[in-house]
């Protein structure tokens, strides 16, 4: 077992999915059919052999606690660590503050009170399937105080932070979009932390009331703090945004991403449903589609993710979408570039077309 | 600990007609319907009809359906008084002894049963496919204040050899019943799913015990000697769906019902069919996928052609295989171009390139198991490309490119 | 099973327990050894047979999820039902507002989706061993719209509100302290609902801003409903506070008290830890105590409550005390008429006496 | 699903030297230090090695057993891959066959291991009384290269020949074994407790269960074959507090030793002992109380006087009776001034109103089981008031007044 302890920041922080985290937080957000984004990282963490991870929440928790319950389906209903909730330290938010400040301040008790030395500190909002045991490995032989997984990208964006490493990937500097520096390595938001290390600048944030994660965990401790990087090099992307959900959404159609985020060795584990197997009618016609259980087809559906309970009636058209579970479409209802959200339903005939560019989100519950 | 009915399921039993489908596994443990196994029916059933004490005797191989109940979660029924508890045989200072029979199998574990001290024991079996509130029956039973009650359903004439068959009168009161009768005298069978009031029960399963010429059965023994003592034995009328998946072809033919909607309602939200899942991603159609009248489930890779067919999960079917009216099981793989029609593919095989399954006449792997039509590939089997299977054979072992 | 769920208001709201609420809600304060307060209003619930239960809470409610988990204990971890944690809608708390209103707001959602009919709506402070399957029977076979559990008591409280019935047991008035008539039918915390009703009564208090639960949730709609009392006989305290707490502590010393609470059939369950059975060593002298697992004992203890965990070491002299888990009673030390909360360590030779009327109380990890 | 270590513990046996003990429980599932069992031990030390696989062999009246390991939770041990599992004999195609020994018990699961192709099996005996942290021990192994490591622990000279008796060279290799010697060569015991590579053992136990002459037993068979074949066997030395509780003598003292603290260490905080809970309230002392050098647990009422005790959960000790020297087992009750010493009450026992245990020379009840001035009140049994029972008597049907 690792001398390891987990920490998710699941606040909202980061995203901006608007209709989609009206009434729950962003890692709550279905994904993938049959999952929440919010399983990619509790998974690596079990699959990490990581078996104590606490999950710091801010606020409209309910859809997460419900999903989380003990911690069972990931195996970490444990009595000796498992899965801890930690709710909000006082309900009053700091709205000028990042959120995962907040969260690592609440989640101070739980840090100093778990017996192990590291920490891995991670976002809550990417779509990977990723093995942390390795980076912890390589965190203590480099002798590190603080390792940050960063993915090397293409080019720069207004809303990241870039690495900076020297030729043995010490950190030497944080980068924005419009500095000159040429660095693109992208912060992905997993950290490994010596504990002692973090609860140090944590109580520091809260006494001088530090308002950035980035600032003020990562960069002003370049000095003070032996920080590396780590590269990731399998898939990985963030979902900050309904351009990024429906992105990640659409790389699942590609057999090598799908690959690498479902038939590792490693599973994606989520709280599993009975649901019945999924049915196709006679008129069903479905390609390139990825379908979870108890959806009965019998219509058209092309390049879209089907979520569990879904109806898509005879003469009915899906493409380019995503529909979140126990969706209706009906009978000759056309749907092109939409992201239907819980519940929604889709009257006969009628039509909706978004682009790739810009898909249409439709909220919970909605019937068009 | 007082409960009023506890339920017991028989499930030692091999159930050696389903041939290579239970050489590793109980008959209870035998996949159906693309997620489910032939236990999830009987202990859906006990869960929903408020039943949360439930022994499952089990005597065959008995690790894989233990490892499936495990706590009962799935079921709903791990519970702190109560539960599902799996019994096997056991040691006692004295000796040790097999389940002879299935009454003997009850008797064995009367001191279990007596724990719960419970004023009626249901006795179920665990290889029929039937969604069933049995608090009905209880309430049935109470009603006409019976010694025993026994569920009966309609067969057909023809079919009514195989069964148990009851006549009753008006007030539903059994007027005899006959074990697998050759002249029939009425088509009204059990189903084998009994309520006894636990004290009489007990008596009689003492007695039987004590008779060294009874087979220990319920059917043979335990019910003719109540008839025999004019108990109030009552008849509980059923008209649901209610198959024994006891022989290949039946199981395929269930298999085939729900995709014809002619089965249990799977789809009925207050009596949802409970299981464990096995919890893969989403299943993923490509773009070369044909699939229509047909059950698939999750982590399928799907790039062919597929109709009226039953798709277990993690299954793989390339571009240009074609199966129908099929039941392919667990991990199975169909490669590029293989044609099957009418087989079941249990869990893991591989049907090489171009292999053709259940399409020539051939007899070289003929089965006496394996009937109407049906073909059937033991798990774990790889065809080779281009080998050809024919119809009503059962392939235990890899059938090598050459062999035929 | 019941047509009814359960719906527990776990807030502080009623009550003033100062130190030990400190840091956790009022319900979650540890109890005769090794429950929690909630355990009582939860196994109730199970006991009678009420497998769907909400517990809807408004903050500081990290211990409690902590003691609660999926249910497990209260056998309430199910697949359909079970335990469902309903944290507040909103983080802001309106505070002008009786916490109960805002609680029973946030479970509207809870309330309509379960398709039982009835509800029955509990406090969460009280001790007591209650079946409601047969308020809810009687509440049934009465055709009323509301029951109120009410409990015969000598006198009126300033705190407490009463029910004047009609020979037939119909409430005709809520009667409170300054009110001439003389009706002491304590009101106790006990509801049962049908669920309609409760659900549009909630919703006319959210409409109108209404702001007390006795006022605008019963009182307020005698005429409009049928409401009727149900009157609990058997041993039952509400605790407001540390002088009720103290109280309903020293009534467990009570063989009769003990036994109505925890030898009846229907069992008070909590969250068992593994803890080693208490050793008494060769100087322990106890009378009149209720000694919880995990201890040591080797001085003297009269007439206390000793939860999980405790050390009472040679010579120390414990009386007319309730000391919570895991302190530590060092040699020589007295305490009389002291609640310690968890994890106080009283060092060797110190004195704390109060009285019974007068009970001292030491915060958590204090050490004196 | 690959595992480096999986463990299997031998639960089947009766332990039939507990007499009355285990007349209806297997001896693993013995009540042990006033909240345990025996097979506490072995689970505890598992689940804090990090074992997370474990299957438990059982067979002789496993009910109570099996029902008490349940889901495994309660020591962590209620995995998504793996977990605990409770293995009893079954039916096969061919036929049914109990387990014949040690060695038979491992054969007969040899699918079961290789589900989890593990690399190395260790394989305990569910009833010893130890902590004891098996990861060392597979370190050991493992820097060794062993085929097989053998825990093994030094105990007095005239013990020797009750155990399987090792000698070791300077290197920790076994150069002798012999089970159960008459003129031990030293006084280096086995513990039972074996690492195996597993595919070795796994053809040892086939070319073992070839050998018609065998008993199937680990100590008796497979380890003197491994050594006669030049296999590389280690010892790995262990000090702590190992006991075996295979008498009614040796549980009774165990059980002291707790008091006397020279046992295991149950209050250690990385190795906690874990069990099922079986939750009451906290237990009450009255006002007549005097309770010195004992543990006590959940449940009870205590108003007399205990010295030097272990007094399990839900026990009532009315005013005036004096337990000296006593292990009373759940739900037991001791009237007024009834006086027992150096005693074993089982499970719901009654002790009437001024009866004795324990104190008076008498040999009414007599038994070979019970020894070292050790008592034995049998589960359930009612003591008639003023009835008194001898020392070293084993009682298992209620005394009525007027017996003796």
């Amino acid at each position: 077992m690792l001398d390891t302890i987990g920490l998710i920041m699941a606040c909202d922080n980061q995203t901006e999915l608007g209709e989609l985290t009206k009434v729950r937080t962003a890692c709550a957000v279905p994904f993938a059919g049959r999952y929440r984004l919010v399983d990619f990282v509790l998974s690596a963490m079990v699959n990490s052999e990581i078996d104590t991870v606490g999950l710091a929440t801010d606020h409209k928790f309910q859809s997460l606690l419900n999903h989380l319950g003990n911690g069972k389906p990931w195996d970490l209903a444990r009595k000796r660590g498992g899965l801890l909730i930690i709710p909000p330290y006082s309900p009053e938010v700091d709205l000028s503050r990042d959120a995962r400040i907040s969260l690592l301040i609440s989640a101070l008790g739980y840090l100093r009170r778990c017996k192990q030395n590291y920490v891995v500190v991670a976002d809550s909002n990417n779509v990977c399937n990723i093995r942390f045991d390795d980076i912890v490995q390589q965190h203590i032989a480099r002798g590190a105080d603080i390792t940050v997984v960063y993915q090397s990208e293409k080019e720069k964006t207004e809303r990241d932070s870039y690495l900076d490493c020297d030729e043995n990937e010490k950190v030497v500097d944080v980068v924005y979009k419009n500095d000159r520096k040429k660095c693109t390595n992208r912060i992905v938001g997993y950290y490994v932390f010596n504990k002692q290390v973090l609860i140090d600048i944590v109580e520091q944030c809260r006494l001088h009331d530090k308002k950035s994660f980035i600032k003020d965990v990562i960069e002003s401790n370049i000095k003070r703090y032996k920080i590396y990087g780590w590269c990731f090099d399998g898939y990985l992307r963030t979902v900050y945004d309904i351009d990024s959900l429906y992105q990640a959404s659409m790389d699942l159609l590609d057999n090598n991403c799908r690959k690498q985020l479902f038939l590792s060795e490693y599973r994606i584990l989520t709280k599993s449903k009975d649901r019945v197997p999924t049915r196709y009618l006679a008129n069903a016609e479905v390609k390139c589609s990825l379908v979870a259980d108890g959806c009965v087809i019998d219509g058209v559906v092309e390049n879209s993710i089907i979520s569990r309970g879904v109806s898509v009636e005879k003469g009915a058209v899906v493409k380019n979408s995503i529909i979140m579970p126990d969706c209706t479409i009906s009978a000759n209802a056309t749907l092109s570039a939409v992201i239907l959200d819980k519940n929604c339903n889709i009257r006969q005939g009628k039509t909706l077309v978004g682009q790739p560019d810009f898909p249409i989100v439709v909220g919970k519950h909605r019937t068009i | 600990m007082r409960k009023e009915l506890i339920a017991m399921i028989l499930a030692g039993g091999q159930g050696s007609r389903l041939g290579v489908l239970t050489r590793d596994v109980a008959k209870p443990a035998v996949q159906f319907g693309g997620k489910y196994r032939i236990i999830d029916f009987p202990l859906t059933n006990c869960a929903l009809s408020g039943i949360d004490t439930v022994g499952v005797l089990t005597q065959y191989k008995p690790l894989e359906l233990n490892t499936y109940i495990g706590s009962g979660q799935p079921w709903d029924l791990d519970r702190g008084d109560g539960g599902v508890f799996t019994l096997p045989p056991y040691m006692t200072e004295h000796n040790g002894q097999w389940y002879k029979g299935t009454a003997n199998a009850i008797y064995q574990n009367m001191e279990f049963i007596d724990k719960f001290n419970p004023t009626y024991v249901l006795i179920l079996s665990g290889d029929h496919i039937y969604t069933m509130d049995y608090s009905k029956m209880l309430e049935h039973h109470k009603q006409k204040q019976a010694d025993a009650t026994i569920a009966m359903i309609p067969v057909a004439m023809e079919e009514a050899h195989r069964f148990g068959i009851l006549e009753t009168d008006s007030n539903d009161r059994v007027v005899s019943f006959e074990e697998k009768p050759v002249e029939p005298r009425s088509n009204t069978a059990s189903m084998g799913i009994y309520i006894f009031n636990w004290d009489l029960l007990k008596a009689e399963l003492i007695a039987d015990e004590n008779d060294l010429l009874s087979d220990n059965d319920f059917g043979k023994n335990i019910i003719p000697k109540m008839l025999q003592q004019r108990k109030a034995v009552f008849g509980y009328r059923f008209d649901g769906y209610w198959k024994d998946v006891g022989t290949v072809e039946s199981l395929w033919q269930s298999n085939m019902d729900l995709l014809d909607n002619d089965s249990v309602d799977l789809y009925n939200e207050d009596w949802p069919v409970m299981y464990k899942s096995p919890s893969a991603a989403p299943h993923f159609l490509d773009k070369h996928c044909k699939l229509t009248n047909s059950f698939v489930t999750e982590g399928c890779y799907i790039d062919g052609t597929v109709n009226h067919s039953v798709i277990f999960d993690s299954v793989t079917i390339e571009e240009g295989a074609e199966v129908t009216d099929c039941i392919i099981m667990r991990g199975a793989r169909i490669c590029k171009g293989a044609k099957l029609s009418h087989a079941i593919i249990a869990n893991d095989c591989v049907i090489g390139e171009y292999a053709t399954v259940g399409l020539v006449d051939d007899s070289t792997y003929s089965s006496k198991y394996c009937t109407g039509g049906i073909t059937l590939i033991g798990a774990g089997v790889k065809i080779d490309a281009r080998c050809h299977i024919g119809k009503e054979n059962m392939v235990i072992e890899d059938v090598k490119g050459g062999q035929r």
